[in-house]
């Protein structure tokens, strides 16, 4: 059963303006997303640029404020817990960062990094914390001696890795993952991906695993969640996505993924194109007049499109 | 855009407020008042104390405030207990002289400050370069008075380049081509000595942003146009590095008003930062008031003017 | 008040502020009449030319109000400038004292407190208007106008009888004032005391022009262009052309009573105190108001310029605080001295004055043109100054054996004096900011005090400023036992207004039932008389030199350079040349460089 | 060069040498490279292996004071590598168009849209001013911009990503260049608009006929639109391929090790393949034999040439370093942690 | 792509050193020999003035002679002449040298504390904390400071060096705040603070432990150039007479004494050594200044 559920967030930026800069709108950064997480799985959410994935993701570990929704964790609402700083919850969740470089506080080395959640945390002392980060270390595979050098001195994917460790230093039982591969080349980010899921096998952590490669989150997630304008358009399995795709935004996501199989080229950029015009003759049947996505219907267990409530019957 | 200016502008009269209240009670706070510049043996003493309570030197405060803000706020900032004058009238000349000089530094400034610091960051590192930011040290740590008075007396007294005091030829009649250029004979030490001296900021911001721009992309991207060198300059560097130097316009203007205090008092010129010094040493309250209100309200307006203007030239920030 | 022909020092300059660079460096400038012997004259047999431009250096930092009428102006630059252009009614000696070769002659009828004024020669306006005793009656009328709001309605002014009734709008006029024809006017006081020869008592010195002014209400005189663009005046030269605050162009008043200048035109032109050495050195000007004492060495060798010297009407004086200003006492306040002050210990107070070396400071810093003041008369009038008064001299070794007697003693042989009953006793002195030769003055006179054993400490640590200082010593500051100050004596001498029961100006808050006998019979009746006065004054100036409440320390010698081309230039007091400047002229089209 | 060979740029033994700390390292070593007319010549690799100095120096936009370009590179008969700056400049914009990575920052923040397009006209176009207008605004229709009136007189950070690398594209192609230098023109991009960025260069290219050189980590894009693809490693070129060849039968270790850690081919649940390492700075970079020996070191060093060369494997098919022949995967095992 | 060069070039040479940290900067200062060279200078300056202020007798420097009245440079034993009370010159120098550099050091340490906790603050927190704090300094730093302290300063009865360092520095402290609020706001908008929130760490803790330090160089950068500029800033005010009392001399009292165009003119060991030792310093702290300030930007770095 799912240990967290985040019910209808949302999360609203004001825009000032107007001749007292008083708030004359809002940016509907995240706008009702509801998520279930079990335990060792990984929920992969997609979108463009924009679209509010990191907002969530924010949102969720207490980065952001919450304009509504709720956040049930094991049983009890943390919604507005989660903002004081070293609660359980805190604890629990985690969270990896895009940028590694900038993760990592340029001016403290290594061991104060690694340090800083389980002196915050859990209270050790200095044998016990010393062991523990040499545990950290053992298990990304560095060895000791990097304790005392400074971020800059590691290569991208050694810092994700770094980023990793710190991450799970407290056994979180959730961590969230931001664009954790998309600032590595294509060899390192294979090796934080599997590292990633090594991890995972061994502790059970659950991941929110956000990107906009829709290829990494094919790899790595068994839920995916498709994103548009702060609503999900779709999510369901990692099958259900890829194989079974219903609404266009998706189609059209995931045809314009590169292939590396060059052969075929010349099919896909017709059948791309094809999607693209589809896309743009079509999509005001799937939002609304406002250009929002409509709530989200199940079609199966696991699948859920937004439609409205006369698609419905079509499908 | 305007309501922008509009909104700013409202947000000005609280703190002129604010202001006039900080240096209202300062002012009274000043020990002596305008009438003890007036014992001698032969002034009755019973006759300066009538002036201090007609002048209402003994109400309390705020009644005092009242009535100076009430007045103020129509133009009338009540009367120099030194020059027996309306402060408005007394500001109004003095005014025109202190925006004449500033006017005149303002452009020397920018002609030798703008040249000075693109050929710095252009050539950046050169002999050149080295030379003018020795020049733009040098011109920043001199005390503006010590040059100052160095240059009266080389220039003034020894060379004999130009007058040493007030700011016409009171022999010439006004209107005529003579006394415009008196006028502007007697500005040109004074202003040369500060124009000298306030190109630092303007000289080193523009070097360091010169240098940053050859290195942006979109240098790079004039570049692979095929344009010639001269051209990225002009047209990409230089402009890009140029425009935030018109929004500093504002700024120079009320950093030249703090400093004509010193530039006025070595010259003798009649401007407003000197009739500041005079007015605090005779406690001349009325212009002292008026005088930093005036200034608060110049930089305010400075402040203000620079934002537009860096608006205006940067498309980025159009205030709307 | 302001009356008689105050031709050189103005009253109303805030002469306290003695070496206030930035204030008021005309004060700067003094010296006794004996040291660096130099001429009140020049002397000059070049070849004349014809008209010419005089050049005048007004020398000071603020520039001048440009309030031009004598009733009404209260800035002493002003005053500079008006010298040009007015005339007062009465000429005066070398005493001040007003003598019947002016435009009016004074007459005074004693015993019935009466004095009566006539216009004895055919006088004009600079506008061509004859001078009437209108004119004369004008000048009084602004003062006790209900409207007027200058300085000059005061005790003096009172004196006229019915000029409080006029002044409360009780009367339409000042019925003490009348006009007897077109040329004299008598005017009846309460009382006459010898002053009324120096313009005291509320005589009046200047006439106003009537037809020029009446059709301007009194209020609204101070911001008319009568009083500051286009004035009417009496003297050698008329107003041509104005810059606020920084020069004046006058030309000649072809309507002059002595007769038509010699000069065409005046130029005078506002010049710092900082610069006018050179501004002189390089002949951009012919003379100045004012040449600051402590840059004699930039003149006195130049080619160009003869140094001119006279002595001030002021005096520096250090005062002791021997009691307090009770406000509530008395008509307007009174001066009550403490007996238990802690100063008061006339041994102590002598002590003080013979240990500072003054001799040494006013040679040395004021390369002699300032010298040890002997009494409270200066120099300057020549009458009543007693040159046979020592006065005190540097002697610490007679200030070292009066503290002795006194009972100030180093008990605990730290080189420093405790008082009678053997605790620490440090005297704190209050002195005035200004050059920064003040500075060292005060630090050297430190020194000399220390030399006998007097701890002297500065009140607030530092020099003060002249706002606060006088704040400080009007509301007799418990920090402050003595003081260091200087005053313009203006041309009346009488001392009441300084040393009077009732005088607010008293700063030390010294009275006795002597000093108040002895001041009053200075300005008796019977001192009308010139020998008696100085009897008088005489008979004070010991008194108060026992005493040693106020200790005279400088008389100043003021030094007036001159470009070369001048003519006919003399700064005697007697024979003043601001008194005719119609013979004034010059040898060269431009001042010799 | 004659035309009918079909080549257009030809580079030769070119090296760039960056100074650090006064001793030049070359950050572009010895590459060989030929663009051919309407090929799309894509060159990959990791981040710092020299992609981007090479392209710059095919412009010659390197800052002389730091940088030293040696070899040849042959356009027209002429060497650019000496050619004179203002000899260059007629070339740039007019022969080479240039697409940069970033379109924000590569766009002049206080230049409207069509100015900074129309600039390069100017110098090498006879046109006058309204002519000039008419061609920005044509060069913005070719790119697939709406609304060309408003958008020419917008400034770039009014308009949107997609657009402004639509415009970088306008600028480029504004001189109707033979070569386009296209440097990861579509990184920064979301994936539908990448796609279209890609079609539209595609479909550009089938109209003016020019070479282009485009630079690019993503292999993706690579199997999308190149004709021909250089992998570049360590400043060097190890292979050379055909598109489909490359893909299909990828010979050098450091290729293969990059196509399979491709998430996509992998099935889902497996791990990725990796290479163990890291690209080695410039500064630590190994000069001699084989670069990419130090990170399968399991290949015995006889494996690695000496001064590893290209050899021709295929047709049109270059490796250089003769490893490729003893690399399998399965060596790799139990190394994939460090 | 320049900023990576950068750190390629910190990874050769730092071994285990926070970036744009002591080696970047030391580097800057070998590239630039002048830098280096006024570095040397300044700090031997201060030192020298420091020492000498120690050793030299200041009630015997500051003892009246009148016979000594203007003595000229290298009689009698007056190294640099005597004023017009008999002073040595030299021995006022190195005092009103000491004074100025103690008071400049003075405000720079006060200003830039409050002028730094409050910009880190405003610029963590952001929000109404920020806005309501850039309101007032918006507001302050529009005001005719100069004007205003003039004023202060006349009112308060006994001032001291005390009240003078307090007085400017309650001035000076806004620019400060403002320029490290906005290098801050963007500071704390990096992942690494959000990182250690997420971690659990208190927002004081991140402020002054975490976020501080990054913004070592630019305050390094904005202190020394405060510094040199509170030189001024005292000199000014005492020229213009609101500063220190001639019984404390400054280099401020001693310029201030070049107003009497005699001493201007003829005396000129009373101003001119003072005139050349603040144009020596600020000239060394500028060039000082300048390199700190390369340092800290990639962009500008020679080397
Ligand atoms: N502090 C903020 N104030 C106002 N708007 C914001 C703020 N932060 C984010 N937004 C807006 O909220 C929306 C969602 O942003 P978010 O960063 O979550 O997108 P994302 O899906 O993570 O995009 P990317 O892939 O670019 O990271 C965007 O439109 C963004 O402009
Ligand atoms: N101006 C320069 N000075 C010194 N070294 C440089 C300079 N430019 C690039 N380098 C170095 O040269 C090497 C190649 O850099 P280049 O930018 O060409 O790589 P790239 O393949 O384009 O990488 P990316 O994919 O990150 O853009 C890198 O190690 C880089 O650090
Ligand atoms: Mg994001
Ligand atoms: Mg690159």
């Amino acid at each position: 059963m799912s240990f967290m559920q985040v019910e209808d967030l949302k999360v609203h930026y004001p825009i000032r303006g107007g001749f007292f800069n008083t708030v004359v709108d809002h940016v509907y950064a995240v706008d009702g997303v509801t998520m279930e997480f079990e335990r060792g799985k990984t929920y992969g959410l997609v979108g463009e640029s924009g679209s509010g994935k990191s907002t969530t993701g924010k949102a969720i570990i207490g980065l952001e404020k919450i304009t509504s929704g709720r956040i049930i964790y094991e049983g009890e609402e943390v919604t507005n817990a989660r903002r004081k700083r070293d609660s359980a919850y805190n604890r629990d969740i985690q969270m990896i960062f895009q940028d590694s470089h900038s993760s990592m506080n340029p001016k403290k080395r290594v061991l104060d990094i690694l340090a800083e959640p389980i002196r915050n945390f859990l209270k050790l002392s200095p044998q016990e914390e010393r062991k523990r980060i040499n545990e950290l270390l053992a298990i990304v595979g560095m060895s000791e001696d990097v304790l005392l050098k400074y971020p800059h001195e590691f290569s991208g994917g050694q810092k994700q890795r770094l980023g990793i460790a710190r991450a799970v230093a407290c056994n979180p039982k959730m961590i969230i993952a931001d664009e954790p591969v998309s600032a590595l080349d294509l060899s390192v980010q294979a090796q934080v991906l599997n590292f990633m899921k090594d991890i995972q096998e061994q502790y059970g952590i659950s991941y929110l695993f956000i990107s906009h490669d829709l290829g990494v989150v094919r790899h790595m997630c068994d839920n995916i969640s498709i994103m548009y304008k702060g609503r999900f358009v779709e999510t369901g399995k990692r099958e259900d996505i890829y194989t079974n795709p219903k609404h266009i935004y998706t189609n059209r996501l995931l045809s314009a993924i590169p292939d590396i199989e060059p052969e075929t080229r010349n099919e896909r950029k017709l059948e791309r194109q094809k999607v693209e015009a589809a896309y743009r003759e079509e999509q005001h049947k799937y939002y609304d007049e406002d250009g929002k996505v409509y709530p989200l219907k199940s079609i199966s267990d696991t699948h859920k499109v937004a439609m409205s409530v006369d698609e419905k019957e079509r499908v | 855009m305007w309501k922008t200016i509009i909104r700013r502008v409202l947000i000005m009269i609280p703190q002129l407020f604010i202001l006039s209240l900080l240096i209202f009670i300062l002012a009274k706070q000043m020990p002596g008042d305008p009438f003890t510049g007036l014992i001698t043996p032969e002034t009755d003493p019973n006759v300066l104390e009538e002036m201090r309570i007609k002048a209402g030197f003994y109400d309390p405060w705020y009644v005092q405030y009242y009535n100076w803000i009430a007045n103020a706020a129509q133009g009338d900032f009540g009367q120099s207990y030194t020059y027996k004058k309306p402060v408005a009238d007394i500001i109004g000349a003095r005014g025109l002289n202190t925006l004449l000089l500033s006017l005149l530094s303002v452009i020397l400034v920018y002609l030798i400050a703008i040249p000075l610091g693109v050929l710095a960051g252009r050539y950046q590192e050169s002999f050149l370069d080295k030379s003018i930011v020795l020049y733009s040290f040098i011109s920043y740590a001199i005390p503006t008075f010590v040059l100052s008075l160095i240059f009266v007396y080389v220039f003034g007294y020894r060379l004999m380049w130009f007058p040493t005091s007030g700011t016409v030829d009171i022999s010439l009649d006004a209107g005529t081509w003579e006394y415009y250029w008196s006028r502007f004979y007697h500005l040109l030490l004074p202003a040369i000595t500060y124009a000298l001296l306030g190109t630092t900021g303007i000289i080193q911001y523009l070097r360091t942003e010169i240098i940053d721009a050859k290195t942006m992309d979109y240098v790079k991207t004039a570049r692979s146009k095929g344009i010639p060198m001269k051209k990225v300059y002009s047209r990409h560097i230089f402009r890009n590095s140029l425009l935030p130097i018109a929004a500093f316009l504002g700024f120079t203007i009320t950093g030249l008003l703090s400093g004509s205090i010193f530039i006025e008092t070595v010259f003798g010129y009649q401007g407003m930062g000197k009739l500041f010094i005079d007015s605090i040493l005779s406690r001349d309250y009325s212009v002292i008031t008026a005088l930093v209100m005036l200034f608060g309200f110049l930089a305010l307006l400075g402040s203000l003017l620079s934002d537009i203007i860096l608006s205006i030239v940067d498309p980025r920030i159009r205030i709307d | 008040a302001c009356g008689g022909d105050d031709t050189e020092t103005t009253n109303e300059k805030p002469v306290e502020k003695e070496g206030t660079a930035t204030e008021d460096t005309k004060n700067d400038g003094a010296t006794t009449a004996e040291a660096p012997t130099l001429p009140e004259e020049v002397t000059n047999d070049g070849e004349v030319i014809q008209g010419g431009t005089l050049k005048f250096a007004l020398v000071t930092d603020t520039p001048f109000s440009g309030v031009l009428l004598a009733e009404l102006y209260e800035n002493g630059y002003d005053a500079d400038i008006m010298d040009f252009m007015t005339n007062s009614i009465f000429a005066t000696d070398g005493d001040f004292l007003i003598t019947d070769e002016g435009i009016a002659k004074l007459d005074v009828d004693a015993d019935n407190n009466k004095v009566t004024v006539t216009i004895q020669h055919d006088v004009k306006w600079s506008d061509g208007t004859p001078l009437t005793a209108d004119d004369v009656i004008y000048a009084y009328e602004i003062i006790g106008h209900p409207d007027y709001t200058g300085i000059r309605f005061d005790a003096d002014f009172q004196n006229i009888i019915g000029a409080t009734e006029y002044k409360s709008g009780k009367a339409d006029s000042i019925s003490g004032i009348k006009k007897i024809d077109d040329k004299t006017v008598e005017i009846s006081m309460t009382k006459v005391s010898p002053a009324i020869y120096s313009g005291g008592d509320g005589l009046w010195g200047y006439a106003a022009p009537k037809h020029y002014l009446e059709t301007t209400p009194v209020k609204d005189l101070i911001s008319s262009p009568q009083v500051r663009k286009a004035p009417v005046t009496l003297g050698a030269f008329k107003l041509d052309k104005l810059i606020d605050g920084e020069s004046v162009q006058f030309v000649a008043n072809e309507h002059y009573w002595k007769g038509k200048p010699k000069l065409d035109k005046v130029v005078l032109q506002v010049v710092p105190p900082t610069s006018i050495g050179e501004a002189l050195r390089t002949g951009q000007y012919d003379m100045a108001s004012s040449y600051p004492t402590n840059q004699y060495d930039g003149v006195k060798d130049l080619e160009n310029l003869t140094v001119l010297a006279r002595p001030e009407l002021a005096y520096s004086y250090i005062g002791f605080k021997l009691g307090k200003w009770d406000k509530a006492a008395g008509d307007a306040g009174l001066n009550i001295t403490d007996e238990n002050a802690k100063m008061n210990d006339a041994k102590l107070r002598q002590a003080v004055a013979y240990a500072m070396d003054i001799e040494q400071v006013g040679e040395r810093f004021y390369q002699g043109l300032r010298s040890r003041a002997t009494s409270l008369i200066p120099p300057a009038f020549a009458s009543f100054h007693d040159n046979t008064l020592e006065g005190y001299n540097y002697d610490p070794e007679k200030a070292k054996a009066l503290l002795e007697e006194a009972g100030y003693k180093d008990v605990d042989g730290d080189g420093i004096r405790e008082d009678k009953n053997g605790e620490k006793f440090a005297i704190r002195l209050a002195s005035m900011s200004g050059s920064d030769t003040d500075e060292a003055i005060v630090e050297y006179y430190r020194q000399n005090w220390k030399a006998v054993g007097l701890d002297v400490q500065l009140t607030t640590g530092r020099l003060i400023e002249f706002n606060s200082f006088y704040d400080k010593v009007k509301a007799d500051d418990p920090e402050i036992d003595m003081f260091m100050a200087a005053w313009g004596t203006g041309t009346n001498p009488s001392p009441l207004g300084l040393y009077g029961e009732a005088s607010a100006f008293n700063y030390s808050r010294f009275v006795t039932p002597e000093l108040q006998t002895l001041l009053a019979d200075i300005d008796s009746k019977e001192a009308i008389d010139a020998g008696y006065r100085a009897d008088a004054f005489r008979k004070w100036e010991e008194y108060m030199f026992e005493q040693a409440t106020t200790v005279p320390m400088y008389f100043r010698t003021e030094i007036i350079p001159v470009n070369k081309r001048v003519k006919q230039y003399n700064v005697n007091y007697a024979n003043d040349s601001m008194d005719n400047l119609h013979l004034l002229e010059v040898t060269a089209e431009d001042p010799i460089k | 060069m004659s035309t009918n060979t079909n080549e257009l740029l030809e580079i030769r033994n070119l090296r760039t040498s960056f100074r650090i700390k006064d001793t030049y390292y070359p950050a572009v070593d010895n590459v060989s490279l030929t663009l051919r007319k309407n090929e799309i010549l894509a060159i990959v690799g990791e981040s710092g292996c020299g992609k981007s100095t090479l392209a710059t120096s095919i412009v010659g936009l390197h800052n002389s004071i730091n940088t030293k370009v040696e070899g040849e590179i042959l356009y027209n008969n002429q060497n650019l590598v000496n050619l004179t700056d203002t000899q260059f400049n007629k070339l740039r914009g007019n022969d080479i168009g240039f697409i940069f990575q970033d379109p924000l920052s590569a766009l002049n923040p206080l230049m409207r849209i069509g100015e900074q397009i129309e600039e390069g006209l100017v110098y090498h176009t006879k046109l006058n001013k309204t002519q000039r207008e008419n061609r920005v605004l044509e060069l913005l229709d070719q790119v697939g911009i709406p609304n060309v009136q408003r958008v020419a007189k917008q400034f770039p950070h009014q308009l949107s990503g997609g657009m402004r690398q639509r415009v970088m594209i306008a600028i480029a192609l504004s001189g109707k260049p033979a070569i386009i230098i296209a440097d990861e023109p579509t990184t920064a991009l979301d994936v539908t608009i990448q796609a279209q960025i890609l079609d539209l260069l595609k479909t550009l290219q089938d109209e003016i006929q020019s070479g282009i050189i485009l630079i690019t980590h993503d292999l993706g894009v690579v199997a999308e639109v190149a004709d021909r693809v250089a992998v570049m490693y360590a400043g060097e070129v190890i292979e050379e391929a055909s598109v489909v060849e490359l893909f299909r039968n990828p010979k050098h270790p450091y290729t293969r090790s990059l196509l399979k850690s491709i998430p996509q081919t992998n099935s889902e649940n497996e791990q990725l393949e990796v290479i163990q390492g890291m690209v080695p700075s410039l500064v630590k970079l190994p000069r001699q034999g084989c670069r990419f020996s130090s990170r399968i070191p399991w290949i015995p060093q006889s494996a690695h040439e000496e001064n590893p060369e290209l050899h021709e494997v295929a047709p049109g098919h270059l490796v250089r370093c003769t490893c490729w022949k003893e690399f399998h995967f399965e060596d790799e095992e139990g190394s994939v942690n460090q | 792509m320049e900023n990576n060069n950068a750190q390629t070039v910190d990874k050769l040479e730092s071994q285990s050193s926070p970036p744009t940290g002591i080696q970047v900067i030391l580097r800057e200062f070998k590239k630039d020999k002048l830098a280096m060279f006024s570095l040397i200078g300044v700090i031997l300056l201060i030192v020298t003035v420091m020492v000498l202020a120690v050793v030299i007798d200041q009630a015997k420097i500051m003892n009246i002679q009148l016979l000594e009245r203007f003595t000229e440079p290298g009689v009698r034993g007056y190294i640099l002449g005597a004023d017009e009370a008999g002073r040595d010159m030299f021995g006022q120098l190195i005092i009103g040298a000491k004074n100025s550099i103690l008071i400049a050091i003075a405000i720079t340490i006060l200003a830039n504390f409050v002028g730094i906790a409050l910009g880190i603050i405003m610029g963590y927190y952001g929000g109404f904390i920020d806005n309501f704090f850039m309101r007032i300094i918006d507001f302050f730093i529009t005001l005719p400071t100069l004007m205003i302290i003039i004023v202060v300063i006349t009112i308060i009865p006994s001032y001291g060096i005390m009240d003078l360092i307090l007085i400017i520095a309650a001035f000076q402290w806004m620019s400060t705040a403002r320029l490290v609020r906005s290098k801050a706001l963007s500071e704390a908008r990096r992942d690494y603070i959000s990182a250690s929130k997420t971690m659990g760490t208190s927002d004081f803790a991140i402020m002054f432990k975490g976020l501080l330090p990054n913004l070592s160089s630019l305050l390094i950068v904005e202190v020394t150039l405060s510094f040199a500029g509170n030189v001024g800033i005292e000199t000014g005010l005492s020229f213009l007479g609101f500063g220190l009392p001639p019984s404390t001399p400054s280099l401020g009292t001693l310029v201030s004494y070049a107003m009497n165009p005699i001493i201007l003119s003829s005396k000129w060991w009373i101003w001119l050594p003072a005139s050349l030792l603040i144009l020596i310093m600020m000239l060394g702290i500028n060039y000082v200044g300048q390199a700190l300030r390369r340092a800290a930007d990639a962009k500008q770095r020679l080397g």
